[in-house]
């Protein structure tokens, strides 16, 4: 019962990491139509500022309290400055390509992917950066005989808070609105007075912002690894194709789905553990082509 | 108010526009008739800015236009809706009229809008029927219904012009007699419009006045009674 | 048979008493240098080519490779070259790049840069591939890692130009067993967690074959593969937990060890069960922090870790931490030791083959130099087989332990396992996979079908 | 643009441009090293996968991020031959590899074709990374990331008659292979030049010109592109079965994701709008990443670059771009 | 001989009536003219027809077959053939090979990958006679998106006609072309149409086209044929004259004259 239970947790953290990815990667392609092959790298991209952020300001002195505190408060930089880059990128790279095939779109993200992970090689290195003293800090809390790390259930809640959050957001606030009113007619969008590149700057550093902000509560528990993007990115892609592209609640359905696939395949099929996400999603894909929440 | 003066436009490699030249003033309505492909659509966009101008300029309250985003023309207080209403069909009405009333908020404090109290209140004058559709999704609205969407929510702008492509468009005839009262109160209200309309009959009935369009030219402009007099007009507007 | 008898039997050793008994005082080989060469040698540089993880999650593993090997060549260079003459000059090459960009770049340092020696290679998924390619090149090319038995059994079944100075993947798994069996003879019930690919496969393979010859009753309750560069393991530690083994196996390695020991001390894997890996400790030393359990069995890849054999019974140990030390303000690793040796030992080669024949000998003459090379490393004596053309040493292992001169945990020298590697490994001819038997490799035949179930 | 150029398709002059470049091709073993001669190997046999690619992405207008899966296959299904058939026989190792990949091509293209634009991308990606899962985790039969090994010198070319043992046996493969690749090259592009200026070809590009009117001269435009897409992933599977005993060996590598977009950028690099821009692309990319990869561990920044440039300055590719410079140099 | 036969035909757009129970034949060897107002229905009619839209109820029998389920290119091998009112053609094809392509997939040829589309000199021939009957001939190389509105009109209706169709129904053929245009146009067509005995349908909204080409009219509104008849039968329908034209009168039709 005990390994049921931290088995669910363990999924819920998982799931968590991987919906604020694929919640961005959604978010960018229902307002803007774009396929974001960069997407995992900006992840990966968030680990590595949040761990460099933490690891430059407080070293390996690890400790409670107030540096826990200041280590917790400087998580979040990786996911703000990946919105920057993503603020920067859409208009100078992105912009010029809306009025060509969105083959295009798709290329120059795959371009950025390649630019952006030997970027991370040149500027953080090879060695993995880790932000491992917030977990130490934090310590575990016993359930049953066993013990759970405090931190993961921080995780969780970010993410069930993102996830809260942006349906919030998206279906409560007047940006909310004007971002919907954009993904479904950005001329008449226009024509109502909205400037619908601000919007676009807007939608894509949101996007870019969930990404970041995965990678960063993800740091202290994991590592930034080199690689961790792409592998994240392909993640991200059965999370939305089970769930439906584009769909908010189709990544939040489709991170808990692939999360406790995965953990019930690590459980029962040991020897498959990976290619039961890839099946799933292809049976899917058979059965719903759009996916779960999806529209053509 | 509104100056178009020769403007010439594309729509890709097609040249539609040939040195269109129109004015609207204040509150008037005018009408741009002309048969289907004739260009009525294009120089309604022309003025709302979505196709660039090869050639000539569009005034509007003293101010040049050209080269202006959209959405910097629909701020100074132009109102727009489009043949297919736009209407953003996962939006409900509610939130649909709502965009607009806050973007007209700014509008207002521009200055540009027609001096008006509530453009809340007026849109719900003039089309009272929306009220009662606030909660419903823009998908699943009727064709006239979501007529009087787009035109109340052009309202919303507090615009002191308003570009109605093909309002009577698919109306059954005692919806089409619904906008035309709606049409006059806006008039009213002072607000000048410049409406497109392929039917002859209906242009002359509302328009104040009366620019026939033909290939991309102008083929004739004035009073609606010397339109219906005009067998060139007649003529282009049947075929 | 019982345990207590076959580890006697076998050799294993707890405490470095092995490695004094193998140590004949010899000079330091450096000493040899100092005989004029015969013959012509031209002055054009020695070209090297190098591949080793630089960046990824392996790069704790591999950077020291080419630390090591960079020290050699800087050592040789000042003192005026191979043979007097011959400079080395390195190309390096990331191995991360994937196994066909690693073969065509094989390929592009023989065929377009003319490299005079192929050195480093860590995955055993690579050397597999590289040799081959290597043999029909016809380039001289030394392995120092990527240790798999699938190389010599399958791949290049009769190396000419290939060699490897690492111990053999088998001895890893088997050498692992024997510590475990030695130190937890109680423990039935195991749970394993491996890399999913020919490595781990191969760990999982020999720790169980051997250890089920020594643990009578010995099951395995639960299995974890996760892929090779993943960063969370909760899942698999979970399940691990939940099997409620008496012992853990592990061959998680470079970064993602890292990783792995990290969450797992947050869910308290260790607090339960023992805890033995085949390569916990074969990253470069500094990568562990204090907060390691102690007390577990932590490999080196049964290769060398570099507080053994200590300074006061192996001077040459002694010299090269020394070294390294001094050059990169770190400690070496097996790769160092391994990438620092597969230079001198070549240059031992050259300079016995150059008073044999005189001039710059070719590559058959530097190769039967090779073959039966018997060699002073920090590890102790290297012995190159002539017949497979792999290098031999006493398989080592060890328990980690928190001393305060090193700001990170080591491998304690006083507890240190070696086991002679010739007492675990299948002998010259014994027939590979495919010669009469199916199983993974010739080394876990041989343990199946000779040695005997203690009782 | 002239275009007369453009569809006036003249069978004497593109035959007289093909045996030229043919024969310069066939010459150039004898003047470049053998390194040089493996690269356009490597080149040449990228090339056949690019222009398979391309019926979808050129002629039907379908952009597949999935194409990694056929060429994977193709390689695969000759390994499995080689190892565990010990079929030695380049021909039947063809055969075999064109089969496997016209199944598995027929079976993904006709869930794909159901859909165009981006969701078809999106598609033929998912499909592609289930190939790409079961090679990587069924370790007994694909040797998971150790992959399987296919030395080409084992194998023997044209049913038997050129073997390759002895010393310097991997020089004279190269030498030997190198014609063997140029001869299927030739085969293959004029096949796909035919292909795509047939009637078919233009019912393709009718289809993705116009998809509604398509179905108003009455083709059954999903079937087309179904057979579009076999075609094209029979193709790449052709290239994946003559790479594999080049190459040494096959690995998961060429199943993942990654590959497909290099696929992807090798024939926007030399222009998809033209028939020869995937070849020139495909041998173009295959230096361009070879020498970024030995000059630097960047290499990935490099082509990154690259793409990301290409597609904002020059998105007709080499050739596209070359073939506007020609037309301005004529017209002044 | 009835060709074509609409059997209570129905199609929706939620509240909008589209096609509202229409029920009507078409003889060989007709030419039909279909009129109305915008929005009467006239395209969405062609549409069901042609296969473009599927029929919500109802039936349509052509040469007696019910082709009501069958596909677009089901019924274009069957003998249905159209234009479009907004020009649509394969815009980077040349004119001649948009007109090859019709043939080659009228004649099944499209199934053909291993010959050069250009050596078909039978296709070839015809294809240049077609562009020559429509007065193409001089733009054969062009790209289609580079002609004029009139010459792309004509294109499209010589892609329908190069199918050798039993029924051509041609959906505005003249729209958005200029009035001097227009009468070489409908000429072209007429002359195509009655030399082969083609049944035609046309929808057209130019009157003097209507009644000097048309066997007979069929006047929609609202989704629904309002009235049927021979040019001078609609000429004098007082009823038709006030929704075609929002006046009626014995002379509404000849006013403009």
């Amino acid at each position: 019962m005990t390994i049921f239970i931290i088995q669910v947790l363990n999924s819920l953290f998982y799931a968590a990491s991987l919906f604020l990815i694929a919640a961005g990667l959604s978010l960018i392609y229902g307002v803007m139509r774009i396929v974001n092959l960069a997407h995992g790298t900006f992840y990966a991209l968030g680990a590595y500022v949040s761990a460099w952020a933490v690891g430059t300001a407080f070293g390996h002195a690890g400790g409670g309290g107030w540096h826990l505190m200041g280590q917790l408060l400087l998580l979040p930089i990786g996911a703000i400055a990946i919105a920057a880059v993503g603020a920067v990128i859409e208009p100078t790279l992105l912009r010029p390509l809306y009025r060509r095939p969105e083959e295009y779109l798709l290329l120059i993200t795959f371009g950025l992917l390649m630019v952006l992970e030997d970027s991370m090689k040149l500027i953080f290195g090879g060695t993995p950066l880790s932000a491992g003293t917030i977990m130490d800090a934090m310590g575990s809390i016993p359930i049953g005989r066993l013990l759970y790390p405090t931190y993961n259930l921080v995780v969780m809640a970010v993410g069930l808070g993102a996830a809260i959050g942006l349906w919030w957001f998206i279906y409560r606030t007047r940006f909310g609105v004007i971002l919907r009113a954009t993904s479904q007619d950005r001329r008449m969008a226009a024509a109502l007075g909205l400037n619908v590149s601000r919007v676009y700057i807007q939608a894509f550093a949101i996007g870019c912002f969930m990404a970041g902000l995965g990678g960063a509560v993800v740091v202290p528990a994991q590592a930034a690894v080199l690689g961790m993007g792409v592998d994240a990115l392909i993640l991200a892609f059965v999370v939305v194709v089970v769930g439906g592209l584009g769909s908010l609640e189709g990544a939040f359905i489709g991170a808990l789905i692939v999360s406790f696939v995965r953990t019930a395949g690590i459980q029962f099929f040991p020897e498959i553990e990976l290619a039961v996400l890839y099946l799933i999603a292809a049976a899917v894909l058979l059965v719903r082509p759009t996916g779960l929440f999806g529209r053509a | 108010m509104l100056e178009v003066n020769a403007i010439d436009t594309f729509r890709g490699p097609a040249h539609i526009l040939h040195g269109v030249s129109l004015s609207v003033g204040a509150k008037e309505v005018v009408c741009l008739v002309g048969r289907n492909g004739a260009g009525k659509t294009t120089i309604i966009e022309s003025i709302m800015g979505f196709l660039p101008l090869k050639a000539g300029r569009i005034v509007f309250h003293g101010e040049d236009l050209t080269g202006m985003p959209p959405h910097e023309r629909a701020k100074r207080g132009i109102g727009f809706s489009p043949e297919d209403c736009g209407v953003f069909p996962e939006l409900t009405v509610g939130e649909n009229l709502m965009i607009s009333r806050w973007l007209g908020e700014k509008a207002a404090q521009r200055g540009n809008g027609s001096a008006r109290t509530d453009p809340e209140t007026q849109a719900y004058d003039v089309f009272p029927e929306v009220k009662a559709l606030l909660q419903r999704q823009g998908l699943h609205l009727s064709g006239g219904q979501r007529k009087m969407v787009a035109v109340a929510r052009a309202m919303m702008l507090s615009p002191s012009l308003l570009l109605l492509d093909e309002a009577f468009e698919g109306l059954a005839p005692v919806v089409v007699n619904r906008f035309t009262e709606a049409v006059m109160k806006i008039k009213a209200l002072g607000v000048s419009i410049l409406m497109a309309e392929s039917h002859l009959g209906a242009a002359s009935r509302i328009g104040d006045r009366l620019y026939a369009i033909d290939r991309g030219e102008i083929i004739f402009h004035g009073p609606p009674k010397d339109a219906l007099a005009n067998q060139d007009v007649v003529k282009a507007l049947r075929g | 048979m019982d345990r207590r008898t076959f580890l006697n039997n076998i050799g294993l050793t707890v405490g470095g008493a092995a490695a004094a008994t193998t140590m004949p005082v010899i000079g330091p080989s450096v000493a040899q240098a100092a005989v004029a060469p015969k013959g012509n040698i031209p002055s054009t540089p020695l070209k090297m080519g190098h591949m080793t993880f630089l960046t990824g999650p392996a790069a704790v593993l591999g950077e020291p490779s080419l630390k090591g090997h960079l020290l050699a060549a800087e050592e040789i260079n000042a003192a005026g070259g191979i043979l007097g003459k011959r400079k080395i000059e390195t190309i390096s090459a990331d191995e991360q790049a994937g196994t066909d960009a690693n073969v065509k770049e094989l390929r592009r340092m023989k065929l377009s840069e003319k490299i005079d020696l192929f050195t480093g290679v860590i995955s055993s998924g690579n050397t597999p591939a590289l040799g081959p390619v290597a043999e029909e090149l016809s380039l001289l090319t030394i392995f120092v890692d990527g240790c798999t038995d699938f190389l010599w059994d399958k791949a290049v079944p009769n190396p000419k130009y290939t060699f490897r100075i690492t111990n053999i993947q088998s001895a890893d798994g088997v050498t692992c067993a024997l510590a475990a069996a030695q130190t937890w003879p109680k423990a039935k019930k195991i749970a394993h967690i491996h890399p999913d690919y020919s490595y781990g496969r191969n760990a999982f393979d020999h720790f169980m074959i051997a250890y089920s010859k020594l643990v009578p009753g010995a099951q395995v309750v639960s299995e974890g593969w996760p892929k090779l560069g993943t960063t969370d393991f909760t899942a698999h530690i979970t399940k691990t937990i939940s099997s409620q083994p008496d012992l853990i196996v592990s061959s998680v390695w470079g970064g993602d060890y890292v990783a792995l020991y990290k969450q797992a001390l947050r869910y308290g894997m260790f607090k339960d069960a023992k805890f033995a890996s085949t390569i916990a400790f074969g990253v470069a030393p500094h990568a562990i922090g204090k907060d390691h359990p102690e007390g577990a069995i932590a490999g080196v890849h049964s290769n060398y870790y570099f507080t053994f054999p200590p300074g006061n019974r192996w001077p040459a140990n002694k010299t090269f931490v020394e070294k390294y030390f001094k050059r990169w303000n770190e400690y070496p690793n097996f790769q160092s030791d391994g990438a620092y040796h597969t230079l001198y030992m070549y240059k031992t080669a050259i300079e016995k083959a150059n008073r044999l024949v005189g001039g710059w000998p070719d590559e058959e003459a530097i190769i039967s130099q090779l073959e039966g090379m018997y060699y002073e490393t920090a590890a102790g004596y290297l012995y190159i087989r002539p017949d497979n053309h792999q290098g031999y040493k006493d398989a080592v292992t060890g328990f980690s332990k928190n001393v305060a001169e090193y700001p990170f945990q080591i491998l304690d020298p006083a507890t240190m396992i070696t086991i002679p590697i010739r007492n675990i490994t299948a002998p010259p001819n014994w027939p590979k996979p495919g010669q009469g038997h199916n199983d993974p490799t010739a080394t876990y035949n041989w343990i199946k079908e000779t040695w005997p179930q203690v009782t | 643009m002239n275009p007369a150029a453009h569809t006036e398709v003249s069978v004497t002059r593109t035959s007289i441009a093909a045996v030229a470049i043919l024969i310069g091709l066939a010459v150039l073993p004898y003047v470049i090293d053998i390194y040089q001669v493996q690269l356009l190997t490597y080149g040449l046999i990228f090339a056949i996968a690019a222009l398979g690619f391309n019926l979808l992405l050129g002629s039907t207008g379908l952009l597949s991020f999935g194409h990694s899966a056929y060429f994977g296959v193709g390689a695969y299904t000759v390994a499995f031959m080689v190892r565990d058939l010990g079929t030695v026989s380049m021909e039947l190792c063809i055969i075999g590899g064109v089969i496997g990949t016209t199944i598995i091509a027929a079976l993904f293209g006709y869930v794909c074709v159901r859909y165009t634009r981006i969701f078809f991308g999106i598609l033929t990606l998912a499909l592609s990374q289930v190939i790409w899962s079961l090679a990587f985790k069924f370790f007994w039969v694909t040797g998971g990331t150790d992959g399987i090994r296919v030395p080409g010198r084992g194998m023997t070319l044209l049913a038997g008659l050129i073997d390759f043992k002895g010393s310097g046996a991997f020089q004279k493969f190269v030498f030997s292979y190198y014609y063997y690749v140029l001869v299927i090259f030739a085969v293959v592009a004029a096949l796909m030049w035919v292909i795509v200026h047939s009637p078919f070809g233009m019912a393709l590009k009718a289809i993705r010109d116009n998809e509604v009117r398509a179905r108003f001269v009455g083709l059954s435009v999903r079937r087309y592109r179904w057979f579009a897409f076999i075609i094209s992933g029979a193709f790449t599977g052709l290239a994946g079965a003559l790479w594999v005993p080049l190459n040494g060996l096959t690995t998961p590598d060429i199943l993942y994701w990654p590959f497909s977009g290099e696929i992807v950028f090798m024939t926007v690099l030399g222009g998809f709008r033209t028939f020869t821009g995937p070849i020139v692309g495909a041998i173009a990319f295959n230096y361009l990443k070879t020498y970024a990869v030995a000059s630097s561990a960047y290499w990935q920044l490099v082509l990154g670059v690259v793409l990301v440039v290409l597609v904002l300055v020059l998105p007709n590719g080499i050739i596209g771009t070359a073939q506007q410079l020609f037309r301005k140099l004529r017209r002044h | 001989m009835a060709l074509l036969e609409t059997v209570n035909l129905k199609r929706y757009f939620g509240e909008t009536r589209a096609v509202d129970n229409v029920s009507l034949t078409i003889d060989e060897g007709e030419f039909v003219s279909v009129v109305g107002p915008n929005g009467a229905g006239k395209t969405s009619l062609c549409n069901v027809v042609s296969g473009n839209l599927m029929a919500e109820s109802g039936q349509i029998m052509f040469k007696g077959v019910d082709v009501t389920h069958a596909t677009a290119p089901e019924r274009v091998k069957a003998g249905i053939a159209r234009s479009f009112q907004l020009v649509n053609l394969f815009d980077d094809l040349t004119a001649f090979d948009n007109v090859s392509l019709a043939i080659f997939s009228r004649d099944d040829k499209t199934r053909n990958l291993a010959k050069l589309a250009h050596l078909d000199e039978a296709v070839s021939a015809e294809a240049d006679g077609i562009l020559g009957q429509f007065g193409l001939a001089a733009k054969r190389n062009e790209l289609a998106r580079d002609l004029a509105q009139g010459e792309r009109k004509l294109l499209d209706v010589a892609l329908a006609y190069a199918l050798r169709p039993k029924l051509l129904f041609l959906d505005e053929p003249t729209s958005g072309v200029s009035t001097r245009d227009k009468g070489q146009i409908m000429d072209t067509i007429a002359a195509v149409v009655r030399r082969d005995r083609l049944t035609a349908v046309i929808i057209e909204h130019d009157m003097d086209v209507v009644f000097k080409y048309s066997d007979r009219i069929v006047v929609m509104h609202q989704g629904a044929v309002l009235a049927q008849g021979t040019p001078d039968a609609i000429r004098t329908n007082e009823q038709v004259a006030l929704i075609l034209l929002g006046s009626s009168g014995p002379d509404a039709f000849s006013r403009k004259e």
